[in-house]
């Protein structure tokens, strides 16, 4: 019940908020007290963790095609569930008082993202899944083209074929897959039941491999992703990276994964090639940005190339740091952003080159600054260390040749991303004060709030990670059973 | 006399009226080859009709008269021909109203 | 078999109407409750329930299938007169023939649909075709709609005349025309039957617009007064595709080693030239032509795949494809021009408008939650039971067709008009093409409701 | 627990409460109280540090568990300290000599607005509690954060003054480099928690002795492991080659390089290599890759520091120096040394750097030895006190130094007699550069402007008073390790350590040590007459050849920054002109120019002529009946 809900308050409030006409700040409100509903029924859902009845649905739905509407929250659900309410919640409080063109539109659109979001977040059948993953897409491309920057209309179109594409072979997947099944159902228990062969996984591998691959972005199917985050609208980038983006990775966990674990064993070496590739690239392509939004989008290429090579380290240390990184991916990329859409909108530049000296005048925002782009790079007590600690341990490990390869390689992302966010601080906070910031950059309430949130997720988990693990401890347990390599071949 | 004469001239008379589209530029004569088309698709028929009359006469299968919706799908064929000589004759008409040509070779405002 | 006599019927009553009723309102609000009975009674036959007891001599078979698309093409030219009856009047004075041709060719439809013999076919296909070539021409001075008629006619008596040596050939092997499957061996590889069954394949794929025998539905669409256009491009096309599949899936069954690889030949080679051609149209109407080309494509699949899921996926998409296609033609009747650029910033000043067209286009890309998707489901779903790399080529063109699609989106939402005049709607007007859009919603939503007459 | 350690918690967490007020408060708290607490509370964890360095010195010690930082399925990581011999040793150290860095500070800083000036304390106290969480930490991850805690505050730190952006800059290349040494720590960490399960010290020393060469822990995972874990201290100890990074972070206020270079940061290397010291054992390869590492540092850095000019950047390469030496001792066995010349050097270091922050308080901050001169009239007890830095650390008895040294030297002479030729001279070369630092920067004639002069003057007693007390530790804090050949069972600190590190009992008769001392003892004090006599006046020497060499530190940051840097940044720059988007991106926009050129080309089939029509549907047909009734036959 609670996991209908969680997609029914967004979806309501979408709809009604479509049809509202009125005055800016009542919408700005309404979302956010939305987005507080949905936070607290998360909140409830987290002690229903005993009860599965509660955290389920199912219903008839497309029957004649043997599909359902079976919505289940597992431990991957959870931590995904939490951190979309949250990311909402923080964003919406950030945007209190914003003016925007057209608010209602715009907050409708960001809630419809929200209900297709969840829905793959919690889906448990495979065409369901399609739906809400293709849901999910099109109120973003409609934010960004409508609100985004003077490239849009191509650079947002680009975004949307592009996943469009990737998306369709996944659809031809599932369909061969439906068709395999015994009870030619879409539900996954039915989809799990099937016994592949090798040579059918790995086609089927790739079919969903490339979907999920453009959606992440992995290497080098990444070149919307820059364009699209420079060119959306601040609030609705924070939301791609933060939350879309964890879209790819529920597909990599619970589809690509278990259905497929000897192709995802014998093709790992290649993905991980890609993906510890894609750390070091983006990472050298972020030294080289000047925009700070691109360089922020550059940033977390690396960081999804990481923790898609944790996805295919195929070791349960990976899978649960890779859990935990989820959320704190999410939590620290979206103050970057937060902070990146202050600094532009206070300065008017997003310029590292005209950016400086801003640490003179306002030390609050620079502190904020600091601590998110320090947890960003995975200091220790910060949030994300935990969960990269644990991806590197896992990668490791990984059940390859070249397992000290993709560590050592990834690992230099860790350097790399000192080397980038450090020249960050330094061109924006640094030095003597520049012309775009003369003076003083005031933090409206809400702003400090929402920011004061997240630092506050960050320390938290950082020094007391155990809630996260403790969540998704179950989930990778089962992940590793599923693709535990060596009892697989043990097996055939 | 063997079927296969009235085959092969039926696809001969088919095969002219096809080039005779092909070739002419003046819609009339394009119309008549279609016409020509028809006809040889009624002779056609009216062959094979009489093929299986007397294939069912001499396997002697008692059919109320074999073969006979051969040449009643003749008749149709004509009324349908006829009612589209009108419809087609008064659109040609209109045109050449319009352009004074009934040169189809002058009908490319339509393409790409 | 009650809708074809009454709507033959209420053709002739019209023709007659514009002797006595001058009123144009009062005729078409007749030629509604004319439809609105034909559908009473379809829906009545399918429940058994037969107006006349006439011995067709099994010329004729309205089983479920038939019956359920008749009711879904007579729904669409409902939905059609409400939304484009005053842009037929705009074509010309004879208001009250159009209706009535519209009837017979309704007639004609129910015909194709539920034919079951060769001979109905034919007769179905030219009762359809000759209105439909005086419609074409019906705007007399517009050289575009003269040229159109005349193309039009001149191939379409063409393919006529292929039709028949098909049938010819056909009959010469098997001595009917019975269109039930064949179990006579002799008959089944005979070289006459092959012909025939080559040329009956390349007359219907004419009819439907399939490529390479396409070439007259571009010129054709795009010279047709739009309103015509539309009724053609939709309910024609989609009774003309129940035939063609009835066709090669009953009376063609066991040849379907020989014909199925020409089929999918003829859905690549369609789904090509129809995408890519319209990707660089400038006139959205054009745009639409090809694009129909494409679609007609996809429901080939329906042909290519023999089984339960092909069947089904045509209903829906017969539903789905007619709805939102006469949606876009009727907000076209109200362009000034057909340039994309005349859709800029439609969504600020017509929000309904604008909201259901994108769920029309929506629909045609075949974007999740919209009819069009599901249908398109279906067709991929038939004809990966046989080969994946069709499959693959179909979903690469849907990808494509969201190019051409999505221009009109973007010049809706996210461009500004330019230009001062912007079209005005009635509002009674967008409200019913709401009404439409929101049905093609349900349809990829609910579709049980449309597939669920095929098993109550 | 441990009655006397129930209060360890409160070691780090007063500094960190002093962080948090000094941080939050900054805009409210006056001069005086920021000084107050962050002094303070350093004060406080000193005295418990006493406390509990007593109750170990009655021989207890224990590991004390707080919570589960991470507990996962096959992996467990509390987060516990382990208070024993080496920790509560350390403890006194930072704490004791960040206490005095502390109050030096309060005096040092006081030209500072009270915002920045409670922000330094916040960070000196961020500082200490890092440190203090490396040291405590019972395992490798909290290891492992107070590591990369010190490397954060030193960053904080270097680049205290934000305006200048060479202190930055100076700032982030230390960050950087000492990421370079996380890396390679961060692997070792994994490698053990993969192989031993568990990053607890004390699990994995037990797993490894008990393992050690089976399948289960090889030899090669101990020479990677080792190896690993020694790049990572060299990174934070400035070894070579990820040293330059500490010259560079004078940038900093001077009581912060006191603090990075005698209490925090620089001997964490030491204290982790020392830690580990049952691994090292099992790792003679990796012993001796340590040992001439460090000989080679410290040789280079003394060669530099031959040259240097500004006074703390000769004290800088002396550290590195001195540190080279911790190595040498480290590579060959004899941990103890090393911790032992560890604190002693704690001592004068500290010593000399707030000397070195007081000279440069009264020059108003000019630090080029080359105007100064003649201060020892003025700055009597900077001078005094500096002068015994000096012989402390030239290693004269009977001076601290002189005893850790000539336990390092001894350890080197067991160990490799060559390493122990290079590294006597090294020791000379020590006592040379200190020399020449002390002549000419308190003796011959006064080189700076008049109103240096004028402006000349002793430091106040907040600066002064840490300088006796630190001058008289550097006398006498050699005295707990003196050796059996002096005084019968003297080596106090030896029995203390022996228990974490392992008793070094080294066989050599009293003859060879006695020879040993000598040695070294005489070529001290020969090198020291020899500065005497070349810089007793100054003459500025355009520097030729080799020394021009040194002067330049061997042009490594400019090799570094040839191979490494520009390269990087080059790459970067390719990448981001051609590969992006000439290359990945034209792909994928290649693509959709297909679709619309494809597009663009096929409309022409569509001609408008019907003959063109009915004769393409011809071909069509033709070939369609053809295929089929000639070919697929």
């Amino acid at each position: 019940m609670v996991v209908l809900l969680l997609l029914l308050i967004p979806l309501i409030g979408a709809c009604f908020l479509f049809l509202y006409k009125g005055d800016h700040r009542f919408v700005a409100a309404a979302a956010l007290r939305l987005s507080i509903v949905s936070l607290l029924v998360m909140g409830a859902s987290l002690f229903y963790w005993n009860t599965p009845e509660m955290l389920s649905f199912t219903a008839p739905w497309l029957t004649t095609l043997g599909s359902s509407l079976s919505l289940r929250m597992d431990g991957l659900g959870t931590i995904l569930s939490l951190l979309t309410t949250t990311a909402y919640f923080i964003l919406f409080w950030y945007l209190k008082g914003r003016t925007i063109e057209r608010p209602a539109a715009f907050f409708a659109w960001l809630l419809l993202a929200q209900v297709g979001m969840l829905g793959v977040f919690l889906a448990m059948d495979s065409l369901l899944f399609y739906f809400f993953w293709e849901l999910a897409l099109i109120p973003m491309y409609f934010l960004a083209s409508q609100w985004g920057g003077a490239r849009r209309i191509p650079v947002t179109f680009k975004f949307f074929i592009y996943t469009f594409l990737g998306s369709v072979f996944m659809l031809i997947g599932i369909l061969y897959l439906q068709s395999k099944t015994a009870d030619h159902s879409f539900a996954i228990e039915s989809i799990r039941r099937i016994r592949l062969t090798n040579e059918q996984q790995s086609w089927l591998f790739w079919l969903f491999f490339i979907a999920f691959a453009i959606k992440l972005p992995v290497f080098p199917f990444h070149t919307w992703q820059p364009d699209t985050y420079e060119e959306s609208p601040t609030p609705v980038t924070s939301i791609l990276s933060a939350v879309m983006v964890k879209m790819g990775i529920l597909g990599l966990l619970r589809w690509l994964l278990p259905l497929f674990p000897i192709a995802s064993y014998m093709w790992g070496d290649v993905v991980m090639s890609l993906a510890v590739a894609g750390i070091v690239y983006a990472s050298f392509l972020a030294m080289q940005q000047v925009d700070l939004k691109r360089l922020i989008a550059y940033s977390s290429i690396a960081h999804i190339g990481l923790i898609a090579a944790g996805a295919f380290a195929l070791n349960q240390m990976a899978y649960q740091g890779l859990l935990i990184q989820l959320f704190t991916h999410g939590i620290n990329i979206l103050g970057m952003w937060v902070l990146a859409d202050i600094i532009e909108r206070k300065t008017g530049t997003r310029s590292l080159d005209s950016l400086g000296g801003i640490a003179q005048h306002s030390p609050t925002l620079t502190i904020f600054f600091v601590i998110i782009a320090l947890a960003n790079i995975a200091l220790p007590l910060t949030n994300a260390f935990v969960g990269e600690f644990l991806l590197f341990n896992g990668i490791l490990a990984t059940p390859s040749n070249y397992y000290w390869v993709f560590a050592v390689v990834g690992g230099l992302g860790i350097i790399f991303a000192a080397v980038y966010t450090l020249r960050m601080i330094r061109a924006i906070f640094y030095g003597q004060p520049s012309a775009t910031s003369p003076a003083p950059i005031s933090l409206a309430t809400h702003e400090v709030g929402a920011l004061v949130v997240i630092v506050g997720l960050i320390l938290f988990f950082g020094i007391y990670p155990q809630p996260l693990i403790d969540m998704t401890a179950a989930f990778s347990k089962e992940l590793f059973d599923q693709t535990d390599i060596t009892s697989l071949f043990r097996k055939s | 006399m063997p079927i296969n004469y009235y085959l092969f001239l039926a696809i001969a008379l088919f095969s002219i009226g096809v080039v005779g589209v092909l070739t002419r530029r003046n819609a009339i004569i394009i119309f008549m080859c279609i016409e020509l088309m028809l006809n040889a698709v009624n002779l056609l028929l009216v062959a094979f009709s009489k093929m299986h009359y007397n294939q069912a006469a001499a396997a002697a299968i008692p059919i109320a008269n074999p073969g006979i919706d051969g040449q009643l799908f003749v008749f149709f064929i004509m009324v349908v021909a006829a009612a589209e000589v009108s419809v087609g004759l008064a659109i040609i008409v209109m045109l050449y109203r319009n352009i004074h040509s009934v040169d189809i070779n002058f009908l490319n405002r339509l393409k790409h | 078999m009650n809708a074809l006599l009454v709507s033959a019927i209420l053709g002739v009553l019209l023709m007659l109407s514009s002797v006595f009723i001058k009123n144009r309102s009062y005729i078409h609000a007749l030629a509604l409750a004319g439809l609105a009975t034909l559908f009473a009674l379809n829906l009545a036959e399918l429940n058994g329930w037969l107006l006349f007891e006439i011995d067709v001599k099994g010329m004729l078979r309205f089983d479920r299938y038939a019956l359920v698309m008749n009711a879904i093409m007579l729904a669409s030219l409902f939905f059609y007169l409400l939304l484009s009856g005053n842009a037929m009047e705009k074509v010309g004075p004879h208001y009250a023939d159009y209706l009535a041709l519209l009837f017979f060719i309704c007639a004609g439809l129910f015909m194709v649909t539920g034919y079951a013999s060769l001979l109905i076919l034919f007769l179905g296909i030219e009762v359809i075709s000759i209105p439909l070539y005086i419609l074409t021409g019906s705007d007399k001075r517009n050289l575009k709609s003269n040229e159109a008629a005349l193309k039009y006619f001149l191939l379409g008596s063409f393919s006529t005349g292929l039709l028949l040596l098909g049938i010819a050939f056909f009959y010469g092997a098997r001595g009917n025309f019975t269109a039930t499957v064949s179990v006579d061996p002799t008959v089944v590889g005979s070289s006459l039957q092959l012909a025939g069954l080559l040329l009956l394949l390349f007359a219907m794929s004419f009819k439907v617009s399939v490529a390479p025998f396409h070439f007259w539905t571009p010129d054709v669409y795009d010279g047709a007064p739009t309103v015509f256009t539309s009724f053609m491009a939709t309910i024609v096309k989609v009774a003309l595709f129940a035939a063609f599949v009835r066709l090669f899936e009953d009376t063609f069954s066991l040849q379907f080693s020989i014909w199925q690889p020409w089929v999918a030949g003829f859905v690549v080679i369609t789904l090509l030239i129809g995408n890519l051609t319209a990707v660089f149209q400038q006139s959205v109407k054009r745009m639409l032509a090809y694009s129909s080309i494409a679609q007609a494509g996809f429901m080939l699949l329906a042909v290519y795949a023999i089984n339960g899921d092909s069947k089904e996926g045509l209903l829906l998409y017969a539903a789905s494809y007619s709805l939102a296609t006469i949606g876009i033609f009727a907000v076209l009747t109200y362009m000034q021009d057909y340039a994309f650029e005349g859709f800029n910033g439609l969504a600020k000043k017509q929000p309904l408008v604008a909201a259901s067209l994108a769920i029309f286009f929506l629909s045609l890309a075949g974007i999740p939650l919209t009819g069009g998707f599901l249908a398109k489901l279906f067709m991929i779903k038939a004809a990966l039971a046989y080969q994946l790399w069709l499959a693959i080529v179909a979903v690469i063109m849907a990808v494509i067709s969201v190019f051409y699609y999505f221009r009109v989106i973007q010049a809706m939402y996210f461009r500004d008009n330019t230009q001062s005049i912007s079209p005005e709607f009635p509002k009674a007007f967008s409200i019913l093409l709401l009404i439409t859009a929101l049905i093609v919603v349900l349809l990829g939503i609910l579709p049980e409701a449309i597939l669920g007459l095929l098993y109550f | 627990m441990q009655s006397s350690f129930q209060l360890a918690f409160l070691i780090p967490l007063l500094p960190l409460i002093g962080f948090l007020i000094n941080g939050l408060g900054r805009n409210w708290l006056s001069k005086q109280w920021s000084g107050l607490i962050g002094a303070g509370t350093i004060l406080g964890s000193f005295l418990i540090s006493l406390f509990i360095f007593q109750a170990v010195k009655a021989g207890q010690g224990e590991v004390i568990s707080y919570f589960d930082f991470i507990r996962m399925e096959g992996l467990r990581i509390p987060f516990a300290f382990q208070i024993d011999a080496l920790s509560s040793l350390f403890l006194l150290i930072i704490t004791g000599i960040g206490f005095l860095i502390h109050v030096y500070s309060i005096s040092y800083m006081h030209e500072e607005s009270s915002t920045s000036f409670a922000r330094y304390f916040s960070y000196l106290n961020l500082f200490v509690f890092s440190m203090l969480l490396l040291v405590l930490g019972s395992n490798y991850v909290v290891l492992f954060i107070g590591w990369e805690g010190v490397g954060l505050c030193s960053y904080l730190l270097i680049g205290f003054w934000i305006k200048n952006q060479q202190y930055t800059k100076a700032a982030n290349k230390a960050f950087i480099m000492n990421r370079i040494g996380d890396l390679a720590f961060l692997l070792a960490i994994f490698w053990l928690i993969i192989k031993t399960g568990s990053a607890s010290f004390q699990e994995v020393f037990d797993f490894i002795q008990a393992n050690q060469g089976t399948s289960k822990f090889s030899v090669t995972d101990i020479t990677i492991v080792t190896l690993l874990l020694f790049i990572g201290a060299t990174g934070k100890s400035a070894q070579l080659p990820l040293y330059t990074w500490l010259p560079d972070a004078m940038a900093g206020p001077t009581p912060v390089s006191a603090l990075i270079h005698a209490a925090t940061m620089v001997t964490a290397g030491i204290y982790m290599i020392a830690r580990s010291n049952i691994i090292y054992s099992l790792a003679p390869l990796t012993l001796s890759i340590i040992s001439w590492i460090g000989l080679a540092t410290a040789f280079l850095a003394a060669t530099i520091a031959l040259r240097q000019y500004d006074i703390k950047k000769v004290l800088a390469y002396s550290t590195v120096s001195q540190l080279g030496f911790m190595f040498l001792a480290l590579g060959s066995g004899a941990y103890i040394a090393a911790v032992f010349h560890v604190l002693t050097h704690a001592f004068f270091k500290a010593l000399l750097f707030l000397g070195s922050g007081s000279v440069i308080h009264a020059m108003g901050g000019e630090q080029d030895i080359r105007k100064m001169g003649g201060l020892s009239g003025k700055l009597k007890i900077t001078y005094a006190t500096f002068l015994i830095g000096c012989l402390a650390i030239a290693g004269l008895p009977p001076l601290s130094g002189f005893f850790s040294k000539d336990a390092i030297l001894l350890s080197a002479f067991l160990h490799q007699p060559l390493q122990y030729g290079i590294a006597l001279f090294t020791a000379f070369l020590t006592a040379f550069y200190m020399f020449r630092l002390l002549f000419l920067t308190f003796h011959g004639s006064f080189r700076g402007t008049p109103e240096q002069q004028a402006h000349l003057h002793e430091s106040p007693a907040l600066m002064t008073i840490p300088l006796v007390i630190l001058a008289i530790l550097s006398v006498a804090g050699g005295w707990i390790g003196i050796p059996a050949v002096l005084l019968q069972d003297a080596d106090w600190l030896g029995n203390f350590l022996a228990p974490v590190l392992g008793s070094t009992t080294h066989e050599v008769s009293h003859a060879t040590e006695w020879l040993l001392m000598s040695l070294s003892v005489g070529g001290v004090l020969l090198t020291i007459g020899f500065a005497w006599f070349l810089f007793r006046h100054y003459r500025a020497t355009e520097s030729r050849g080799i020394l021009r060499f040194f002067e330049n530190k061997w042009y490594v940051d400019q090799l570094y920054d040839r191979v490494i840097v520009q390269p990087i940044f080059y790459l970067g720059r390719i990448l981001k002109e051609w590969v992006e988007p000439r290359i990945i991106d034209a792909l994928v926009n290649g693509v959709g120019k297909t679709v619309q050129l494809a597009g663009r080309q096929i409309r022409f089939l569509q001609s408008g002529q019907i003959g063109s029509y009915v004769l393409l549907m011809v071909m069509a047909m033709v070939v369609v009946l053809l295929v089929q009734f000639f070919i697929r036959k």
